[in-house]
């Protein structure tokens, strides 16, 4: 049984995987394959004090600090994409003090992972000059031992996990990204595992045509999670647009109840098994 | 002919794109997508034109009104993700790159982070994303803003998240210029006034001499309008 | 004329934009889709003081070294495999004085190249530790800021070209590597400008089906050669295997004249306009 | 069952490779890519196999001399880059590195850069290719010669190209395991004598015990004719 099914599992075991307090990347960008029914998960268990990583996030970690998930973001941006204004959630949360947002540029972020593939504890890193952020935030510098010129340096970035939704992945983990792939191949590599929610299963078989298409290799993946519309109300390329009206509707929730029902009505989709 | 400020916006940012630059939008940028397509339309053929999602001079069918959205790979030849466009920034090889702000202050610095205090702050922003490495490494940074009144142009910013080669500010009521005094006013487009600059703006105005943005042209109107028919550069002016 | 064309030059005008002391990255590895057809013709228009950077070369260093194109190279590996043996011109030059050989591991190259992507002075780099290339090499080290750790920093390396033989390229200069990518789209971004010699000059709107499998952006490349066969007597994948033959009768070679005259049977073939 | 030392060493190899470990050959490296196979075919079969090709379990339909060449793609269903095994190397992902030398020194410690000065060589020597890096950092350095000479196994290297985590050195004629006091002989082939041993050795070996290698099983070298008809591990024993 379990080599038929390889990595495969439930979302409720593999957000079991994930323990309090760990650090976890998220996939994806602003509103686009971003790993929304692992996070609803994550909600539902009634995970804490995890630390969230990403380039730019929106309704992920929106929804994170909604159910009091997270206690701490990195990330270069985090907001709905014009038409839908602010983070909401993330601001009060931020804003109360519940959620520390260590702010980043986006490529600080980007280096910070670098550095935990390439197995070094800090990156250099050009730009920077001139920003606030590196007294409020603590970047230090480094000197270069060659040129003695200054460079930023950005500390390594080790999530426990990168949480990827794909569009294709086998049972063995190999991932496939329809589309843009934004920051998820440098997170799998820079995570000390890796889970994959896809929107299919397929053959692994049909890999070996155009290898080159495989953005994640299988052997960095701990598990595999089928769900089809993983990623909605966000978009996923080839698969689903953005369901704007259940954006909406998210945006206007007000109460505890509403929120929890909010979850509750994905919960059935989010779970089934196939 | 009509046309609106966000018109005048789009054509006005498409003038400062030149043809061979290697030009970059990020995310939450509907008016910059349009100008860069604008500008690839009139007399910038060869611009390169970069994206979040990866494309390089994408061909998007129906423009997204997200610009980070997979609509903006149609039709690229080769894939060029965003940590690459940083890359290219930070090794001198990006000529332009698009921020906006919410505030922008006498001296071009920008705030995208915080209202009030960093570790206290009164309203918490989305931040900077990208901008404090690009603004500092690209050749010239094009700052725009649909909303200029005293709120965003302020005279000294909460909080600087990036500042840089600043090259343009571009608003609904004019364009600034940097140098070494900080934004100078460039030009006023045709249909305000010096005054009504000043009045929405919350520094004392700097500037050699008072010109006028050119009116869009008709060629231009008519570029825009099939660039973007369903008037995507307006959804940041509602 | 200039529009049909697009970047496409002549393997003799590619060549003139090399200029002596030039510092070129050469792809492919070790015997596989090496560019030698363009150094071939480097070495025919008699280019001098090169340097040259290769994670792991053979005949392309081997021949540079024969013909005195090149005063330095930085690698992690210069040799033929096994039954092939040594590369004899280059360890001559070496051991002659002729070539300075800037020994690397080739993961040092390769984060060399690195800090050239990334626009930084140097690249941190774990490994080395116990190594006498360390002093013989002159490599520093620098403190991680945040923990104080000690690190191996290795200095950028920015190569004027990058060269680079692929299956297939369009006039924008857009290339595409079927098999074994090896260090090359690296290289391409590391160096100031990328010439591509191409087995295939194909369609540029077929790319747009696949522009995940296009390794090389064409507005990052100067200029793009025609060259079918232009990887041989080394292998180019999917289009021909070793030519052992040819590489048994130049391992054979020892007389100035006998290697002019092996040069000389590779110049109509190279040279050969389409 | 007759076998040859290319067979004994082959099989050595593969019995050191466990089930589930991420394992890497580089250059010029027959005898490791076959030990590889082999132990896939035999006890290992979830063992992730890595290459410079940049293949990830790939099945080659033959076996190529060079083993860093196309074929070694073949069947992969993913690409993993050289440049990704040396990071996951760095990063502590890397179970198992292959490495040869031309000169092994009683502490396990391997000369692949020069004989004589390293700036006035007496021979310019092809360079340890990734083995600076990876020795250090991979959990397991596997060493193998198919030279066992004093030439090659030599009281200490004229220079140090690379030294760490040595696990094994494996040879025509035995196996040495690595601990604080340097290379211990571990066990002597079954086809040799501890006094060859020594007599090809150019520093005095150490021991606790001698045990000699176990022969290959039926099993072993039906496995082994598998997997290299072609006897591909033959060719480093020229």
């Amino acid at each position: 049984m379990f080599l038929q099914k390889g990595k495969l599992v439930s979302i409720e075991d593999a957000v079991q995987l994930i323990k309090d307090q760990d650090t976890i990347a998220l996939g994806g960008n602003v509103l686009h394959r971003s790993p929304h029914a692992f996070v609803r998960e994550m909600a539902r268990q009634g995970r804490k004090n995890i630390k969230a990583v990403k380039t730019a996030g929106a309704h992920d970690i929106d929804l994170l600090c909604a159910f009091d998930v997270i206690q701490e973001v990195s990330a270069g941006f985090i907001s709905y994409e014009t038409e839908y204004g602010l983070a909401q959630h993330f601001r009060k949360a931020v804003e109360g003090g519940r959620v520390e947002a260590k702010e980043h540029a986006c490529y600080t972020v980007i280096a910070g992972l670098r550095a935990s593939v390439y197995g070094v504890p800090f990156m250099p890193v050009r730009g920077m000059v001139g920003s606030d952020l590196i007294s409020a935030r603590g970047f230090k510098t480094v000197e270069d031992p060659y040129t003695g010129e200054t460079v930023v340096a950005v500390e390594r970035i080790r999530p426990d996990w990168a949480i990827l939704h794909v569009q294709q992945a086998d049972i063995e983990g190999n991932a496939k990204i329809i589309g843009p792939k934004y920051e998820d191949v440098l997170m799998s590599r820079a995570a000390k595992n890796v889970i994959i929610t896809a929107e299919r299963i397929v053959n692994s078989e049909t890999l070996e045509k155009l290898p080159e298409l495989t953005d994640v290799p299988g052997f960095l993946v701990k598990a595999v999670v089928h769900v089809p519309g993983g990623g909605k109300p966000g978009t996923c390329a080839g698969m689903y647009d953005l369901d704007k009206a259940s954006l909406d509707k998210f945006k206007q929730l007000k109460t505890e109840e509403e929120l929890r029902d909010y979850l509750d009505s994905f919960k059935s989709k989010d779970r089934k098994r196939f | 002919m009509k046309y609106e400020p966000s018109d005048m916006m789009t054509i006005a940012i498409a003038r400062l794109l030149k043809n061979d630059e290697t030009v970059f939008h990020g995310v939450a940028s509907p008016v910059p997508m349009v100008s860069i397509l604008l500008a690839k339309e009139l007399h910038a053929p060869n611009l390169i034109y970069l994206n979040i999602a990866g494309g390089v001079d994408a061909k998007p069918y129906k423009l997204p009104k997200s610009t980070d959205a997979p609509e903006l790979l149609k039709g690229t030849r080769a894939i060029f993700k965003l940590e690459e466009i940083f890359d290219l920034s930070a090794r001198g090889g990006l000529d332009v790159a698009f921020l906006s702000g919410v505030q922008i202050d006498k001296l071009g610095r920008v705030n995208s982070s915080v209202i009030g205090e960093y570790h206290k702050p009164k309203v918490r922003l989305p931040g900077g994303a990208g901008s404090a490495c690009l603004i500092p490494t690209t050749k010239k940074a094009i700052l725009w803003r649909t909303k200029h009144d005293k709120k965003v142009f302020v005279e000294s910013c909460d909080f600087v998240t990036t500042q840089g080669n600043v090259h343009r500010v571009v608003t609904p009521l004019c364009i600034f210029k940097k140098d070494e005094r900080g934004l100078i006013l460039e030009s006023i487009h045709p249909y305000t006034t010096l005054e009504e600059v000043q009045e929405n703006t919350g520094f004392p105005l700097v500037y050699d001499s008072i010109s006028y943005t050119p009116e869009p042209t008709q060629q231009e109107l008519r570029a825009l309008e099939n660039v973007d028919p369903s008037r995507i550069r307006d959804i940041e002016f509602v």
